[in-house]
């Protein structure tokens, strides 16, 4: 049966996802050291035979609970399916943003849409739509963006001169005429 | 005036300040008395001021908005019109007060259930995104994008300064003020009432300094001509039914 | 015992860390959804008769694990996390009309509220209480808000339905004595 102190021990390195200084669990339940090590094979244990599909790995002076082995292709199986979620209009906007504008820092994503953009920034980076393209030479050497070859493919585009122009760049009285002005938000960063 | 403990308190916005005023001064959420909202209101405005507390321009809009709603009940042949701006409010000021409710009870939740939950564990997952779309797609994002940033770009900060720190002028000062001037004169042309006047807040306290006293029958207010009724006499202020703006 | 289904919904549960699709969980193992709904209180059950300190959430058409709430101090202790700090009070009133309107525009919330509220939308997108809802068909074509899986979780929710009823609404006690009208931005959409 897993008591409480192996309890504690589980809910921490749950929680934790990464590992933890084993110290850090001893403090935390009001042990010491020894005595989570000495629990750890008992936990395991009792892990194993409840059927629980999870390791305790020791790994140095940290631990970290993980899946097994085996389950891993179920995993990968579930997780992909992610892939095939349409683009959020969050993701959408930061890539035309970043397409049109590119290399393009995430302040100016932000500055162009008028909300922050770093978790929709790093979905796509994620997504394999954008990368990293080296750090500008402006103050705070800001990290830059572009969009990558898979995004090319997945707007069925041979090459960035493939996008259409701007709405709004013939004749229009919108702020889109192109190209934009030196000084606006919209300007690419030369 | 009666002392202001709410002066450091703090509210979301005018509807809640509102509703603070409404319980702590036992007014009936569904029949509001405007004249005493706009006091009691105005009280909060000026301590806030007085206090150099920031006002939001919405407590600004508010002010003004219970203006006009006492405004267009002092009119004539209004009724219906009054009625309808009350409801307006009271409609808005229930909904809020059922909003803040439901902000309570999540707020309670909240607090009861504290659960963890894990990062994602690290693992090589392809995830390259798998759909295809046609660009079209990615000029109209453009454009929502930019249009979106454009309008949340915040006005600059001194557009609200002048408004804040504008003095506030009360109406029963304006009512003694025309009324000093009427009674020399007898009468004076409309317009030439508001010539002096080099703020809003001047402007507005006139303008209901005029509406007051027409209600009061002091004054009449004709082809633009606005003549003293020299069968009332006392040209003071105080005398006036329901003048408590000061 | 934890069978083979059971084990393959857990693993997925855990090795996502984030509220997954309970489709998706299906699609991994090769079942249907119904299958995967009926094995969770086995799969819970089996969890607590083990004395394994988890809980199985599920968050609308999301699944997630979590602690129980038992362990939140030791697991705050372990991991030196900051005590959350709890939502202002103008983050619940934007969740509440949030909440019983989805989706739901900028203009409404702030129509009920008589207050700006951007500020606090993009906090609460942040924090991942909020999230985009795509463009409404109203004139302006504006963005709309609904509340997410995280969302639920905050609030000890199953799902949407689970809100309490409205203050004033049918057969509660509350002070209100008039049910909002059926066009009221806080009746909840039937």
């Amino acid at each position: 049966m897993i008591d409480l102190p192996q309890k504690q021990i589980f809910s921490v390195l749950f929680a934790a996802g990464e590992p933890v200084e084993t110290v850090k669990v001893a403090q935390a339940i009001g042990a010491d050291e020894e005595t989570v090590l000495r629990y750890l094979p008992i936990l395991q244990d009792n892990l194993e035979q409840a059927g629980v599909p999870l390791q305790l790995l020791r790994l140095g002076d940290k631990l970290q609970l993980s899946t097994l082995e085996a389950f891993a292709p179920v995993i990968q199986d579930a997780l992909a399916l992610r892939r095939n979620v349409p683009l959020s209009q969050a993701a959408l906007e930061v890539l035309a943003v970043a397409a049109y504008n590119q290399p393009v820092t995430r302040a100016l994503i932000e500055q162009v849409r008028g909300v922050d953009s770093s978790g929709v920034v790093n979905s796509l980076i994620e997504k394999q739509l954008l990368e990293e393209a080296g750090r500008l030479d402006l103050p705070g050497r800001p990290l830059s963006y572009r969009t990558t070859a898979h995004f090319l493919r997945t707007f069925g585009l041979d090459s960035l001169e493939q996008l259409p122009p701007l709405p709004g760049a013939e004749g229009s009285d919108a702020p889109l005429d192109a190209p934009p002005a030196a000084d606006s938000p919209l300007a690419p960063i030369t | 005036m009666e002392q202001l403990s709410f002066r450091t308190a703090e509210f979301e916005g005018p509807l809640d300040l509102l509703l603070h005023l409404i319980a702590k001064h036992k007014l009936d959420i569904y029949d509001v008395q405007i004249s005493a909202l706009l006091e009691q209101y105005m009280a909060y405005i000026r301590a806030a001021q007085d206090a150099n507390l920031e006002l939001a321009s919405e407590f600004l809009e508010m002010a003004s908005r219970l203006v006009y709603i006492k405004t267009v009940s002092l009119l004539p042949r209004h009724e219906e019109e009054s009625r309808q701006l009350k409801t307006e409010l009271q409609g808005q000021l229930l909904e809020y007060q059922v909003c803040k409710q439901v902000a309570a009870g999540l707020g309670e939740r909240g607090q009861r259930f504290r659960r963890f939950v894990r990062a994602p564990e690290k693992m090589e997952i392809d995830t390259a995104y798998r759909l295809t779309h046609p660009v079209k797609l990615l000029c109209d994002a453009y454009r929502d994008a930019v249009g979106r940033g454009k309008r949340r770009l915040p006005p600059p900060s001194q557009a609200f300064s002048g408004i804040v720190a504008r003095r506030v002028v009360s109406v029963s000062s304006r009512i003694v003020h025309l009324l000093k001037r009427l009674y020399r004169s007898g009468q004076a042309s409309y317009g030439s009432l508001f010539e002096t006047s080099t703020d809003r807040s001047e402007l507005v306290a006139t303008f209901l300094a005029v509406l007051e006293l027409v209600k009061a029958k002091r004054i009449t207010v004709e082809d633009g001509q606005v003549r003293f009724d020299r069968t009332h006499h006392s040209p003071d202020a105080s005398t006036m039914g329901e003048l408590r703006y000061d």
